[in-house]
């Protein structure tokens, strides 16, 4: 709890931004027609690949020496970018069906 | 960080937010799902190519071959894979974000000096690790379940007490890790291990049908995993896009379970009761696929033809007035729409004709089934409302039906069939529908009124 | 004051001007009311029962020599003029324009009377509006016997045994009485066309579920909410725009009159020539001329298998409506034209002005 | 193969088995068609017609000698009889339950004989079922000929004159007639009520705007889609539960029967006694006895002021359309019945079975 | 700052938020007052008792007594004045607001060592100043033209160009300042009195039924000041509550231009042309009002008693499904709902009648006009479709109307009356009608299809 | 602009929580029944009075011997109040209108 606290008055900015994106993000799903679902779980995943930054920054600060970290993190960075780049394709697939007729 | 860099994420995560809202609307949802792409793109060439380190150009190397290899395999599988099989490849993907964020989490481990180093530091990392490894391995498993690989679904009672203590075994675990600093590889890879481990227990008991719900639930712990892996590198663009997922896919997951009359906590925990619904209705005739107003009105809203099929259910419910009104709707829509009127649909004859004079359907929207039956070829959605014998192929197929020989209203060579009834109970021949159990047909249960009124609704949302 | 109800002595006619219910009323308010014997019978109001709403039943004399104020639907004729007196008060159609000669004779009986087809077509007026009442229920009927006389059904039916077309209803003036055959035409599934001099009425019979079809309408407008004559030119016009629908209709309907003048016609023999076999016509102008050539009043003419049907008895068919309908429009006329069940006629006011026909013997309009 | 269209010679049906469309239809699949002299004129189907479509216009001995499959409408009779010779087979409706004189005298010519209105009630038989398509247009025309009779108007019509109130219908039966018949009335504007003795048609009657009367009901059940006779017990209990509707009724339409039986008797003389002054009652099973005690067969009988109105001839009064109908049922059966214009009977066959009563001079069904 | 007024105004934070979207809520708008007014009490005390600052009592006194004295004034002229002042109440109390935050800035431009500040404060500082000021008098100047206190309304050509080029000046003035750090508080009060003349000048040429836009819009100017003053402390809940109350204000501000069918451009600068609308149709009879289909929707879900008076207009829109439709929903949102026919309403007997059958409206809702004129003094909401001589007052109060002395339906005994036509045409009788004209009632403009298809449409929003 | 982006580089979460803020605010508000524009233009109006804490601040700031600042920071803090009292008070009295009847 104390730690909390401590978290929280170290933090007090990352706690507002974590708050306000928590609720930016409820309010833009809520009500969504259903058939919307499954595409913006898709969409929602690609984004979720934003962890390929973290990677590449793993890379970036690793020592060329350090295959452990090296290989570790090649790894984690074709993952990711398969999650970001797959994703969205996937995304952009499964909305072909509305594309609106003329 | 430079301040380039910073703007730059500031503009990706406005594109994420962006992207987010624009795909929650059919019209705009393409645009979304593109600036949110490009919003991440953006984001990730500059991490690579904005920072003040010495970096050898090895790693560059790397990182490129990385970045080339992922895209062209995620490219290729997400454009070959067959629609049908995308919400798979969703919970694929998904778990590789997941494995990412869990190396990147033993990376930092490793690179960290534990003992050392800030308990909420550490705590962050075990985050990481633990939630990146439940994700991925969740994700696996619900990729197997819906691929048909994996099978078995464990049927032991008590089963999620079972699994609740496996998971508090494993926090207690990180939280002995935290709080006493232990700098421990054995410990740590016991903790990707649980994590691993209690992904696959945490899916396997749950149906295949609630899938989708699942795989939704472990997206956003993805995002979570995202957010945490942020914290740790005080990386906006991480933190909230992390958190974005997270919230949304929470809500999503709550949306997707309204949308199919679950609730959570009956997708996660209810898996030993029947997997229930009217999917157990006829075995022997196979499964069938039922959709809701939402679907079926986006289906209607984009299609160019749609045929719709008034049956003796429509009288019962009296719905013709609503019928006419979804009628003029899809007309003002550019829609191209017709009734099909079998020459014995309800229950005497002219039944139809009189049902929908009274909401002054057009004489001219009425197509007599001789007319008709050749345009379904051509027709995107059929929407069968209260008709059951009168479009049940039976009566082509099956000589020992009682209705065999009868004219039918052929509506299984449209493209799609949205059939609206209450139940899966029989009309007046008394024998059972192999319409409803066709690939192409979805059914959309409920009184047709209440049906047909939610439709219109959903339709003038759109 | 002392109100007499007199039986109908039309031939055919079912209807009583005063209705039970109405007598009633007027016992309330404190009128006398005597009954001629049997007057309701045919729309099924036994003398008993007026008799046990305090009106008094007498013989036709006795209603003369009781009542001051006599009250009937159709004209009085000379069997009637007989009877009358000087201080009589006349209430009933009296169609004044097309007949100067009864008037002549209503006056010189010295007695008052007022023609009830002679109300003003304005607002406050409706409730005594019996030319409304009546047609309105003449349209719904022509409808029905239409439909009755017809070999085939109105609606469409799309049966195991085939389609049924739904049948074409083709209506000739968009007043009172034709829009009530639209309404009941469109009820019953008919596909209903319909056309009048007055463009007014378009948007009306579209209200309706009708299709109008326009007539060029240049000079030829209305007066005081009725139709003034047409010309040759706009006749001719009239018949181009609307023969394709005559020669397909299943059912035709004519309800076109203009106000104290032959009704016009507005199908030929010739256009009968060319209907379908099996259409049938139902001309309620038959009494003012006909809107059909050859239609004759109460009688079934048959051309090449069209049955030209020309008719007014309609609202006398619904005789039992048709009266309570008359019988509530008199009684707001005589509420109008009474103060404390005394007469006060106020002459400048519109209503009474207009339909004040004869004043003590004296003949104020024509 | 010859087939040979027979003028209807019951009196007052305008009816005729086989219209020009469906000649057509037959000679375009290489039948031989010949018709009877002005077999089609009342239902407005001139010779001529026939005749270009080609058809062969013969004196009824003509088609006689010449046609092997002879059609009709009505029950071949005994005049009829004499000219049928032993290869002949006869189409038409024979009623053979209540008729077995009649098949007995066409088993004597020798000749074959199908029944229409034997047709079973299943589905894919439905095309092909004649008492469905003409109990459904009489139904519509009981409401017709109802709303004809009635000196009341259907509607509900709030007016300035004053406000009519809707006329209330009560349907016995809930047939194909009874529902065309609720439909019907429930377009124009009636207050419809229907009871049955099968339960399942309570949905059916709400699902075209009735108000249902339920009757309790027990062991009486329905059989192939037909009503078995009511008990004693049932018919008590259905008085109680409807009188307080029939006693309030303008129109009451009966429509029930029991195949093969005289139809039940729903409305005793008593009751009618203690009906509504003016109410009309249609009574459509009066050919099988009547449902009301006093219908007599093609009368009015006037009880007390109601008229009881005792007819089955609803369908041949909208003959175009009952012709239609029934020639399309005909020819959906003689394609059933053949093969390349040949004659191909399966006996096995459920819709054959049925309708072949005599075979070959051999009484097949009783 | 202490952790314990950190984690306070997080939560009033949070609580403004909610409170902010529960107020988008017919059900729950009053719980979000509520609970929004919670969380500014909380931050209010925190701050005055949270905080490690050495203060006088007197300080703690002043303070005290300011909030006590603001708060009794406050509630009491809240609670006083009539509901139709409510608007210009909320004008009054948005200048107070934005004359608070002038007055920090000009402390603080005070307190401060201007030359030896951030440029960046003290543009914070100006800017709070400004804006401040511009609101209060804007404000004000609103207050007054609702309240017509003040009447006159400028209508010099070209007056938007002086306007602009006064602010332009205003805003030069303040960079003046701030790039040169000169501390005079001549200047100062030279950008003080600047802001109070253009809040003037910009409300100034808006007329009067444009008002609520403009204290919308300034009332967002408000929030962005606040917002200001919360950077100035380096204060969240300021910051965070002035930030949503600035976008909130703008979304609202450009909703309502929508729901008055103009734009917010126009409504700004627009103010030269016709005040429009069709308030000037008939100047004799007095103003009319207009309604929304949502406002009536509203209305109608929270009344008791509702009367629809159908007329001809009903016919020709064929709108005959779409009423029916309205009445089942109220109906089974416990609204006791009739309809009153008047017996000449249309133009044929029993047309309304006809009409109402077809939509299968059940007789028994159908009431006559003598049975339904004593219930209408007990009637919430009456709505009249396309009727208009059949409710015309002139019946009985103007002997030279030619339609005096016919019995029409007194739908003014009702508590609220809308009226649905598509414009202030006149009716069969030819005549204007003063109805439209009554304090009560509120003209529902358009076609009835439409009309009655939005106000369904919004009623099942709710 | 060099400022703007100075600005930004130094406040940076600042920034990301007036854009999520601005996002919340705009999410929540879109798509109001008109019939609410005014409670809620009003329950608006009384959160803008959130200005009343810097009012206290700035008397919790003062030296009591600044009069000037005293006198305004009190006038300060009543405005504020009213602001904030008024506010609610008001919004809480329009809104009496939505009371749901059983
Ligand atoms: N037209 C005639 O003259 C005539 C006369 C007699 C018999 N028939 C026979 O009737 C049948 C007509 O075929 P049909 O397709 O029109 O009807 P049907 O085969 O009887 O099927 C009607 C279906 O509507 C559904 N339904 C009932 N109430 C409903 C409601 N309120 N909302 C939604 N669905 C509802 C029922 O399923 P749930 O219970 O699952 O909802 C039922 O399966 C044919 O077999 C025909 O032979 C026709
Ligand atoms: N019932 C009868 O037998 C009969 C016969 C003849 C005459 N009349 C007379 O007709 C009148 C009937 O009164 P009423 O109140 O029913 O009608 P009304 O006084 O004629 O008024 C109808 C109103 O409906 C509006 N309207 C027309 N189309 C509309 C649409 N599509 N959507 C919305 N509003 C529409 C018109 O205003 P906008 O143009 O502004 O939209 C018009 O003012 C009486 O004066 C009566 O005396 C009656
Ligand atoms: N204000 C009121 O209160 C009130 C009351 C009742 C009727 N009215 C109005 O009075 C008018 C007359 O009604 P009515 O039914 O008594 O009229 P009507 O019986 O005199 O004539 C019937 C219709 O025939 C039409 N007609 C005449 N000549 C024609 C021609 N050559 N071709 C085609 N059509 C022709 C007329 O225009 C009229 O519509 C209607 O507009 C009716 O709405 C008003
Ligand atoms: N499957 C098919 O394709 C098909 C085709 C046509 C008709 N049908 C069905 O056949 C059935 C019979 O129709 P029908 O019109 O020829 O029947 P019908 O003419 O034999 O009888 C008319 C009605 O009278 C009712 N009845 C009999 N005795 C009664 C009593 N004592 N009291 C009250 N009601 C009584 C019957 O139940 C029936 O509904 C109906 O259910 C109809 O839907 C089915």
């Amino acid at each position: 709890m104390e730690e909390l606290i401590e978290f929280i008055s170290n933090n007090l900015q990352i706690v507002y931004i974590i708050i306000l994106a928590i609720f930016v993000g409820v309010e833009l799903i809520k009500s969504i027609p259903a058939v919307l679902h499954t595409p913006l779980m898709s969409g929602a995943n690609a984004l979720s690949g934003v962890v390929i930054v973290g990677a590449i920054l793993v890379m970036l600060h690793s020592d060329p020496t350090d295959y452990l970290a090296l290989a570790l993190g090649f790894v984690a960075v074709v993952l990711g970018i398969l999650n970001v780049v797959g994703g969205f394709a996937v995304t952009n697939r499964m909305l072909e069906m509305f594309k609106k007729k003329k | 960080m430079s301040v380039t860099l910073s703007i730059i994420y500031l503009i990706a995560t406005v594109t994420f937010i962006v992207g987010l809202k624009k795909l929650g609307h059919p019209d705009t949802a393409k645009s979304g799902n593109l600036i949110a792409a490009s919003g991440m793109g953006l984001a990730i060439v500059g991490t690579i190519f904005i920072h003040d380190l010495e970096v050898p150009t090895i790693i560059y190397v790397l990182i490129g071959v990385a970045i080339l290899v992922g895209s062209i395999i995620g490219w290729l599988i997400a454009i070959k894979v067959e629609m049908t099989k995308m919400p798979e490849l969703v919970s694929l993907f998904n778990g590789f974000g997941g494995a990412s964020a869990a190396l990147i989490g033993i990376v930092e481990f490793g690179n960290a000096d534990i003992s050392a180093t800030s308990a909420s530091i550490v705590a962050t990392i075990l985050a990481a690790i633990i939630i990146g490894a439940i994700t991925f391995s969740g994700s696996l498993m619900a990729y197997g379940k819906l691929n048909g690989s994996v099978k078995s679904v464990i049927k032991i009672p008590q089963y999620n007490i079972v699994n609740n203590i496996f998971i508090i075994g494993v926090v207690a675990l990180a939280a002995y890790l935290v709080a006493t600093g232990i700098d421990s590889s054995i410990l740590l890879y016991a903790l990707v291990a649980g994590g691993l481990v209690y992904g696959v227990l945490f899916v396997m008991p749950i149906g295949g049908a609630d899938m989708p719900v699942v795989i939704s639930l472990l997206n956003s712990l993805t995002g979570i995993a995202a957010a945490i892996t942020g914290v740790l590198y005080d990386n906006m663009v991480m933190l909230v896009g992390g958190i974005l997922v997270g919230s949304a896919g929470i809500i999503l997951t709550i949306a997707m379970c309204v949308a199919m009359n679950r609730t959570l906590v009956s997708v996660i925990f209810g898996s030993f009761t029947a997997t229930g619904g009217p999917e157990s209705a006829n075995k022997a005739m196979g499964s069938i696929k039922s959709t809701t107003a939402s679907d079926t009105a986006i289906m209607m809203n984009y299609a160019t033809n749609v045929i719709i099929v008034p049956g003796y259910g429509l009288a019962v419910a009296q719905a013709q007035h609503v019928i006419h009104e979804l009628e003029e709707l899809l007309t003002s829509k550019g829609v191209n729409v017709k009734y099909a009127v079998h020459p014995v649909a309800g229950r005497m004859p002219g039944h139809m004709n009189v049902l929908l004079a009274e909401s002054n359907v057009e004489y001219d929207m009425l197509v007599e089934m001789d007319d008709i039956n050749p345009q379904f070829n051509n027709t995107d959605v059929v929407l069968v409302v209260g008709a059951n014998d009168v479009v049940n192929p039976a009566a082509h197929n099956d000589p020992s039906s009682p209705i065999y020989g009868m004219p039918i209203l052929d509506v299984e060579n449209a493209k799609h069939i949205v059939v609206n009834k209450r139940s899966m109970n029989v009309g007046y021949a008394g024998i059972d529908n192999e319409l409803f159990y066709n690939a192409k047909t979805a059914m959309l249960f409920g009184d047709a009124k209440k049906v047909l009124t939610d439709l219109v609704s959903e339709l003038k949302n759109m | 004051m002392k109100i007499g109800i007199l039986k109908e002595s039309t031939k055919g006619d079912k209807r009583v001007s005063i209705s039970p219910f109405i007598t009633k009323k007027l016992v309330k308010k404190g009128f006398e009311v005597f009954v001629e014997e049997g007057a309701g019978v045919k729309s099924l109001s036994e003398d008993a029962e007026y008799e046990a709403l305090g009106a008094t039943i007498t013989s036709r004399e006795g209603v003369f020599k009781s009542a001051q104020v006599l009250v009937k639907i159709n004209p009085f004729d000379k069997n009637d003029l007989k009877q009358v007196k000087k201080d009589h008060v006349l209430i009933s159609q009296l169609y004044h324009k097309s007949n100067p000669e009864l008037i002549k004779a209503i006056a010189e009986t010295g007695a008052t009377a007022f023609s009830m087809d002679a109300m003003p077509r304005i607002s406050r007026a409706q409730d005594m509006d019996v030319l409304s009442s009546q047609n309105n229920l003449a349209g719904y009927k022509a409808v029905i016997l239409g439909a009755y006389e017809m070999t085939k059904i109105f609606p469409l039916m799309m049966t195991a045994a085939g389609t049924i077309t739904p049948s074409k209803v083709l209506i000739y003036g968009v007043g009172v009485a034709g829009l009530q055959a639209i309404a009941t035409a469109k009820r019953l599934g008919a596909v209903v066309e319909a056309t009048d001099i007055r463009t007014e009425t378009k948007e009306q019979a579209e209200s309706l579920g009708a299709k109008f079809i326009s007539v060029e309408n240049s000079g030829e407008e209305s007066e005081g909410g009725y139709a003034k004559e047409a010309s040759e030119d706009y006749q001719k016009r009239q018949k181009e725009a609307v023969n394709k629908s005559l020669f397909q209709a299943d059912l035709v309907i004519t309800t076109a009159m203009v106000p104290g003048k032959k009704a016009p016609t507005l199908i030929t023999k010739d256009q009968v020539k060319q209907m379908k076999n099996g259409a049938v016509i139902i001309d309620l102008a038959a009494a003012q001329g006909g809107n059909c050539e050859v239609s004759k009043l109460n009688e079934t003419v048959k051309i090449k298998g069209v049955k030209v049907i020309g008719t007014t008895v309609a609202p006398e068919s619904v005789s039992t409506n048709a009266s309570d309908l008359y019988a509530k429009n008199i009684y707001n006329f005589i509420k109008h034209l009474t103060k404390d069940q005394n007469f006060e006629w106020d002459l400048e006011d519109e209503i009474t002005d207009e339909t004040l026909i004869v004043k003590d013997g004296v003949q104020r309009k024509n």
